[in-house]
């Protein structure tokens, strides 16, 4: 049995060793560090899954009930899978592409990587809302001193103050919970709701409801997108998108669909309109952009958007289908982002009307990316087909209008389509004759994303199995 | 026997009193005076408060207070002297090198 | 056992590309695959004659929910599997020598992959696995249609073409979801056998969006624009996708779920869709210079045909006319691929500067553009007499119209090609020659098949009055045509027919679909616009937050005397305050 | 034994340092360094009595359930914040060791008075000797920091024994266990009285106005030992006269505490945002938490008084990090909003600690900063006021655009990161940095008074 303490004590040592770098030298250098404790922890997942994973409690403080328990809960597998494989894959990114101070920065990515964990796996809401904010923090500092030189700090800020906002709604939720059932452990919360009075709970959805609004970005509260995706270095943008999004749904079907259920079921239709209207206006505005970094943050957001229709249905099935859909789409946008990336590198532009006829220069590249955006188109066979089925199916029971959200499909193809003509087909440019394909890292990173993107294609059952207990 | 209530009446009207001195001027030292006058007021209100209740505790309020309201006045002079060799006027308007 | 059928071709997909671009080689490899599995489908249409074989594989199952994918086999699915089989066979054949020059691994690889979900698509049940076959079909004609990515013609046509075929997708999609979620099955038998138990408004949804798919997919009137510029695509690809099997899979839909769209009462609609579809194929037929094109806008008209056999249930005569069609249609394509490897160009009027008539493919391209018309001997001629079968009055009119116009535009690149006399034998390729020979073979003595398909399929057919109508109406199509292109007289009445048919069709309609586009992404601007102004309003709130506190930041200008003041109005305010309020 | 309280020691050692002081005129500055070290043990040996023995309970000053607490952290901090100030190389006199001591003891008799004279005494003990501590570094503008104190500082404390002679008018005692509430008029304008003069101390908003020139103008140490023990002291005062001796519950108090505390919150935090100079930043900002730790009194319920007791010793322990830590940086020079490549030769340790220092103002999780902030929301919660702390929440997103404005003008994180190559170290920032160090760890180890 593999105790879920495991998972973090190896990620802290792989800090410790980059702090201790700094001083004495002998240490292996500090990707070799980053790379192998992440590595031993996908081993250690590995591990746990057959043989089982044991829970970790130490109570630090009986007065509040602060006990630092891990636990997995009824949808921590999917997730933690996500978690443990893909900041692998966007490390591959970033050892390349950060010059400076390299160490610090593995020193945040490894604590985003622990946090991001441990949200997954906490199961006393203190612990769940310290990793929280430890990595929307360590987030801020990526984006702020590794961003874009001049824009970056401005994006970093705003991207702090708006999730702060939403942590301190969250924050806010966790007391009420704790004022009326008197423990913050989630299984005793989850026992005891029914001493919640009802005004208390519709209180606590519309504070949850926030939260998660401004972490998957929905609508109203998406401000934060566009700047902190774009200004923040390729490695931030995919850790932002591929994992920290996915805490906002996390939270949402964990706390939402879990403990306040009765209150989502009665408010399932303004929810499913709110997330059909997001998807639909996101559809638009991606397809007005014409940067290519852009275009896939929206379009990140738009998946995000289906998975909240999903969840707002609470029908199990859905949200199955959204737990699909979320790590499916971890998958996938990272590899977007990581071809963007190469994009720009290689063409100086993220303009897609600029770039022309890469294929012919690139085949490797192309080939992924029309694999990416197939995939994220919903070709069946890739792993997005079933967790969008999934949804639909769940969702048009409750509310025909979700098939609405098809017709956003049908606009992302629209813009997707435009990018591979844009970029891969037509006439090569002369300034680009010169361009070599994927290096050996590259290309290890697409196929060790694109291998995930298939097994969960094919075999979506690999997922649903551990999500029983939904 | 007077009432304990006109004592009451007097020692506000001191009180209104030492406000407006500590209001009007901008000099250091009508604050302290003004300061001063409030605090005698308020000694006025132990000693016949005290007799009102003709418990001796009040007296030794009244003594308290003298002798603190002594500490304070000596610090302040002291600095009024130290402010006023310095910047030439006790003024304590001009001193705008802290803003905001 | 049936998924034995595709097997080999999904095999071949898969090596292709892993053995990369020997000579030669990966020609070899489809080819074989293919032939494969023509012989396993033939096995199989043996084997399972008259049966009805159904083996179904849970793809996943969640919470009492279970998303299972099934193969069925009995005559229809198996004659079709064997039907596209075969023509893939040919085609394979002649791709041999057309993609000569090109770079193999990849077409074959898209080409045996297309082959394969085609073979699945025709064979499955399970709803679910023939969305999936019909995505994958889109998504290789996408590919295949791009194969020369490098010029623009293609990547703009392929574009457009995968966009048009993602609407019928999606409306696949949504059909498919309303069935499962009223019905909780995905197999079409048991679907079709509890139609009753479906509401009313569900089982209307369902069928219109069923029917919009299955439009799109073939190419009818809303959406036919998509398959003339896929032309732009390689020939090979032309003819097994954009003639024989890939735009037929919407009628094949169709075909498969007929009483669920009767019963969603969309018949007169189909018919009328039909009609529109087969005058604007005719007119545009007219007026198209470029050979493939022509015979694009043929297979849209032969494919309303079958749309108008689908409209008046009747199935059988659908697919034999499906059938015939493949057959004449791919060996059209053949012969134009084959003109085009010669003299390099598909301009009809060059072709027919280049003196063909008499070169050993002139009978098989009368052949062919004799049965595109429905001319007797052929089996286009049965096939429109089982297509008229239950026509009503006015469809047979309107048919006979037709029937004119087809013969009128396709005889019309026949003698415009075969004009002058052939001075020098063109050389035979086998890999060419086999295969058109072949087909028009077929396509000759097909028509004494239409007897015994019954046994297969059940079908009527009739010659009524109307269809010997619609021969002479042909017949005279075709004496005007003789008189007008072979022998070039009048030519200011040819030039006047082709202003009409420009200024009616006018391709006003191609503008119209490029407006839709150009207006989805306009609007999409102006809203990406308003989402970049709304997400910089939250740091304009800010700002504002930050002007009105530096306003405030006056008040403590560091005078002292002002603190006083300050502290002596807080102590009055609460003096006040306590005192009246306690 | 029970004279051996802290109390006691210190007052020995003021003693005796002015004996010494008296005797001194032979002494050379080596000598002045062993009254430093002799101040530091007296601090040390009271921090000492005060675990083992509590505090002395005479008529005057009495026990309450948490004093010993309370007196503990205070000794702890300013035990640390005077190794800080005598680790500067610059020469100080005597009077300053006395008048800190002095402070100290004001501060802790502060939180043992059980009388509201008691209270008077040991306020004005704590406020005069922090007028010496404010001036005497004659620094240039040091003197305009002492006088804006001193003025205010003087008319409050007229104000105060005012309030007190009226409330002893009203009620014939003071004693806090025989106080009971009259509505007899003047008794209630004393009480207002006294509510304005103790907000002069603990910088509540219509009297705060002296804090943001004072904290600037005096040397970041001593403001240290202002904005952390002082203010402290003050709030503790409010709770000792507001919760024990004036249990007043009617709704209308509440709700005058309530909208004092959030107009301090909001104006500081907004004005905090403004500013372009740290130190000025930070005053508004420890205005901003001590509004924060007067909402959790004002909700009056013992939850309430725990949240604020543990909240106080949370950001005082905080303060004292970032301006002792802002000191180092100030005589490096490092100024906000300015490009200073000078950061280098500040240590790092010294900006790990602002950095957590900060951390833990802003409230964030690990440190007791989020805690303390936790238990404010749960006793709101708890009463019931959600939306107040809806409006909390909107201050607290001020304050961390400001808070962490600082961190990102100041380059600080930069300077943990840059540098690689050592630079020379001298003694005694050596132990300027332990001091800082052990300062950090009780940010985190605090938890456990929670």
């Amino acid at each position: 049995m593999i105790s879920l303490i495991l998972l973090l004590v190896v990620p802290a040592i792989g800090m410790l060793f980059l702090i201790l770098k700094r001083f004495y030298d002998k240490l292996p250098s500090t990707e070799i560090i980053t790379l192998s404790v992440m590595i031993v922890n996908a081993i250690l997942f590995a591990l746990g899954i057959i043989f089982g994973f044991s829970g970790f409690n130490v109570s630090i403080n009986p007065s509040i009930s602060f006990s630092f328990s891990l636990q997995e809960n009824f949808i921590t597998f999917p997730f933690l899978l996500l978690a443990v494989t893909v900041p692998i894959a966007i490390f591959l990114f970033a050892a390349k592409e950060i010059k400076q101070s390299k160490s610090i920065f593995y020193l945040f990515y490894l604590l985003v990587y622990v946090s991001v964990i441990s949200v997954f796996v906490s199961s006393n809401l203190i612990v769940f809302f310290i990793f929280w904010e430890a990595a929307v923090l360590s987030l801020f500092f990526i984006t702020g001193l590794w961003g874009n030189p001049e824009k970056g700090k401005k994006a970093a800020m705003k991207f702090l103050v708006f999730t702060q906002f939403g942590s301190l709604t969250l924050l806010a939720v966790f007391i009420l919970l704790f004022l009326y059932t008197g423990s913050f452990n989630f299984s005793v919360i989850a026992s005891k709701m029914s001493l919640l009075p009802s005004y208390i709970e519709y209180l606590s959805f519309f504070l949850l409801l926030i939260t998660v609004m401004i972490k998957m970005p929905i609508f109203p509260l998406h401000g934060w997108l566009l700047d902190s995706y774009y200004y923040s270095p390729s490695s931030g943008t995919m850790l932002l998108s591929s994992v920290l999004s996915k805490l906002g749904g996390f939270a949402f079907i964990l706390f939402g669909f879990g403990l306040f259920r009765n209150v989502l079921l009665d408010f399932r239709l303004p929810l499913i309109a709110l997330g059909v209207f997001t998807a639909i206006y996101i559809a638009f505005t991606a397809s007005g952009q014409k940067d290519l970094k852009k275009l896939l943050s929206y379009s990140s957001m738009f998946y995000m958007s289906l998975v909240f229709i999903g969840i707002s249905s609470g029908i199990n099935l859905a949200v199955a289908g959204s737990v699909l859909l979320m790590i499916s789409h971890g998958f996938i946008i990272t590899m977007l982002f990581g071809i963007s990336y190469i994009l720009m590198q290689k063409t100086g532009t993220n303009e897609t009307e600029r770039m022309g006829g890469l294929m012919s220069r690139m085949p490797l590249l192309s080939f992924f990316l029309i694999f990416g955006i197939f995939a994220s188109l919903g070709v069946p066979g890739l792993s997005n087909f079933p967790g969008e089925l999934l949804i639909f199916v769940g969702s048009y029971a409750v509310a025909g209008i979700s098939l609405i959200a098809i017709f956003g499909i049908m606009l992302s193809t629209n813009y997707y389509l435009r990018v591979i003509k844009q970029s891969l087909f037509g006439q090569l440019k002369k300034t680009f004759a010169g361009l070599t394909d994927l290096s050996k890292n590259e290309l290890l990173f697409m196929s060790f994303l694109s291998f995930f993107i298939l097994l969960f294609g094919l075999f979506p059952s690999l997922i649903l199995n551990t999500l029983g207990g939904l | 026997m007077i009432q304990e209530s006109y004592f009451l009446l007097l020692t506000s009207i001191l009180f209104v009193i030492g406000i407006y001195g500590i209001i009007s001027r901008r000099e250091g030292i009508s604050i302290i005076i003004s300061s001063e006058i409030i605090v005698n007021a308020a000694i006025i209100n132990f000693v016949s408060a005290a007799n009102f209740y003709s418990a001796l505790n009040g007296i030794s309020y009244a003594l308290i207070t003298l002798i603190m309201i002594v500490f304070e006045t000596v610090v302040f002079i002291a600095l009024m002297v130290v402010f006023s060799r310095k910047t030439g006027s006790l003024s304590i308007s001009k001193l705008g090198r802290y803003k905001g | 056992m049936l998924y034995l059928i595709l097997l080999p071709l999904l095999i071949s997909a898969i090596l292709i590309p892993l053995l990369g671009e020997r000579k030669n080689v990966s020609w070899l490899i489809s080819l074989s695959a293919a032939v494969i599995s023509f012989l396993l489908s033939i096995l199989f249409f043996i084997l399972y004659f008259n049966k009805n074989i159904i083996e179904s594989y849970t793809w996943f199952s969640f919470s009492n929910f279970s998303f299972s994918l099934s193969f069925i086999g009995n005559n229809l699915t198996l004659f079709m599997a064997l039907l596209v089989s075969f023509i893939s066979v040919m085609v394979l054949m002649f791709a041999g020598v057309y993609m000569r020059k090109e770079k193999h691994a990849r077409f074959y690889a898209e080409m045996s992959f297309f082959i394969f979900s085609m073979l699945g698509l025709v064979m499955s049940n399970s709803l679910l696995l023939f969305f999936i076959f019909w995505e994958f079909v889109g998504i290789t004609s996408y590919l295949l249609i791009g194969f020369w990515y490098d010029r623009e013609g293609p990547a703009v046509s392929s574009k457009k073409a995968l966009i048009i075929t993602r609407i019928g997708d999606l409306a696949f999609l949504a059909a498919l979801v309303v069935v499962f979620s009223t019905l909780k099955t995905f197999s079409i038998s048991s679907i079709l056998n509890s139609l009753s138990s479906m509401p009313l408004t569900a089982l209307i949804i369902a069928g219109s969006l069923f029917t919009v798919a299955g439009l799109s997919k073939a190419a009818q009137f809303p959406f036919y624009t998509w398959l003339i510029d896929a032309m732009e695509g390689p020939t090979p690809v032309s003819s097994l996708l954009h003639s024989a099997t890939m735009v037929a899979a919407g009628a094949y839909l169709l075909v498969r779920l007929l009483p669920l769209i009767s019963a969603a009462g969309l018949l007169n609609l189909i018919v009328v869709i039909g009609f529109i579809t087969a005058f604007i194929g005719a007119l545009l037929g007219l007026k198209e210079r470029h050979f493939k094109k022509i015979l694009a806008y043929s297979t849209i008209e032969s494919l309303a045909f079958m749309f108008l056999a689908i409209g008046t249930l009747n199935a059988g005569g659908a697919i034999f006319y499906l059938f015939t069609h493949a057959v004449f249609k791919s060996m059209l394509f053949f012969i134009s691929g084959g003109l085009a490897i010669a003299f390099g160009t598909y301009d009809v009027y060059e072709l027919g500067s280049k003196k063909l008539k008499g070169a050993w493919f002139t009978i098989p391209a009368l052949i062919g553009f004799a049965s595109i018309s429905a001319i007797p001997p052929f089996m286009s001629f049965f096939a429109h007499s089982a297509l008229t079968h239950n026509f009503n009055i006015f469809e047979n009119i309107a048919f006979v119209f037709v029937a004119f116009l087809t013969a009128l535009f396709s005889f019309r690149a026949f003698f415009v090609i075969f004009r002058s006399k052939a001075k020098k034998p063109l050389k035979k390729e086998f890999n060419l020659f086999f295969p058109i020979v072949l087909l028009s073979i077929i396509s000759t003595i097909g028509g004494v098949f239409l007897y015994f398909f019954n046994g297969i399929i059940s079908i009527a057919y009739s010659f009524d009055a109307f269809s010997f109508i619609a021969l002479a109406a042909s017949l005279l199509g075709l004496f005007i045509s003789y008189e007008f292109f072979y022998l070039g007289k009048t030519q200011q009445l040819t030039e006047k027919i082709k202003g009409i048919a420009e200024k009616i069709a006018g391709y006003g309609y191609e503008k119209f679909i490029i407006a839709i586009g150009n207006a989805i992404s306009t609007f999409g601007f102006y809203v990406g616009s308003f989402d970049f102004m709304f997400s910089n309003a939250m740091s304009r709130v800010a700002e504002s937050t930050f002007i009105l506190s530096s306003k405030t930041r006056e008040i403590e200008n560091g005078d002292a005397f002002r603190y006083i003041t300050a502290v002596i109005i807080g102590l009055v305010a609460v003096i006040l305050i306590a005192v009246i309020f306690i | 034994m029970e004279y051996l309280n802290p109390q006691y020691i210190l007052f020995a050692g003021i003693l005796l340092l002015i004996l010494v002081d008296f005797l001194r005129h032979g002494l050379n500055s080596n000598k002045k360094a062993v009254l430093h070290y002799l101040t530091a043990v007296f601090l040390g040996l009271a921090l000492v009595f005060d675990v083992i023995y509590g505090n002395m309970d005479i008529s005057l000053f009495s026990e309450v359930q948490y004093s010993q607490f309370v007196t503990g952290f205070m000794l702890f901090l300013s035990f640390f914040i005077y190794l800080f100030i005598i680790s500067d190389k610059n020469e100080h006199s005597v009077a300053m060791d006395i008048s800190y001591l002095s402070a100290v003891l004001g501060s802790t008799l502060v939180v043992l008075s059980s009388n509201l004279i008691s209270l008077f005494i040991s306020i004005e003990i704590l406020s005069i000797s922090t007028y010496a501590l404010v001036y005497m570094y004659k620094s240039g503008n040091a003197l305009e920091g002492a006088v804006k104190y001193l003025s205010t500082g003087v008319i409050s404390m007229v104000i105060l024994i005012f309030g007190i002679s009226l409330i002893y008018a009203g009620a014939g005692t003071l004693s806090f266990s025989s106080l009971h509430v009259i509505s007899y008029l003047p008794f209630i304008a004393g009480v207002a009285i006294v509510i304005a003069g103790l907000g002069f101390k603990s910088t509540l908003v219509p009297f705060h106005m002296w804090a943001p020139d004072t904290y600037e103008a005096s040397k970041s140490s001593v403001t240290a030992f202002i904005s952390s023990v002082s203010k402290a002291a003050g709030l503790i005062a409010m709770i000792r006269i507001f919760f024990f001796a004036l249990p007043v519950s009617s709704l209308f108090v509440t709700a005058l505490f309530l909208s004092i505390a959030l107009i301090t919150i909001f104006l500081s935090s907004f004005l905090a945002s403004v500013q372009d100079r740290v130190k000025r930043i930070l005053a508004y900002s420890s205005i901003s938490q001590a509004g924060f730790a007067f909402i959790s009194i004002a909700v009056l319920t013992t939850r309430g008084i725990n949240a604020a007791v543990f909240y106080i010793f949370a950001f005082a322990v905080a303060d004292a990090i970032v301006f002792l830590a802002y000191d180092m940086f100030e005589n490096k020079k490092i100024i906000y909003k300015k490009e200073s490549s000078s950061m280098t030769q500040v240590s790092r340790i010294g900006a790990v600690a602002f950095f957590i220092g900060i951390l833990s103002l802003a409230g964030f999780p690990p440190t007791i900063g989020f805690f303390g902030k936790l238990l404010i929301f749960y006793a709101l919660f708890s009463s019931g006021y959600f939306a107040l702390v809806i409006l909390a929440f909107f201050a607290l997103l001020v304050s961390t655009f400001y808070y962490f404005n600082i961190l990102s003008e100041m380059h600080v994180v930069d300077r943990i990161i840059k540098s690689k190559k050592q630079v020379p170290v001298k003694r005694e920032q050596r132990v300027k940095e332990t001091i800082l160090i052990i300062l950090t760890l009780s940010l985190f180890i605090g938890v456990i008074f929670a």
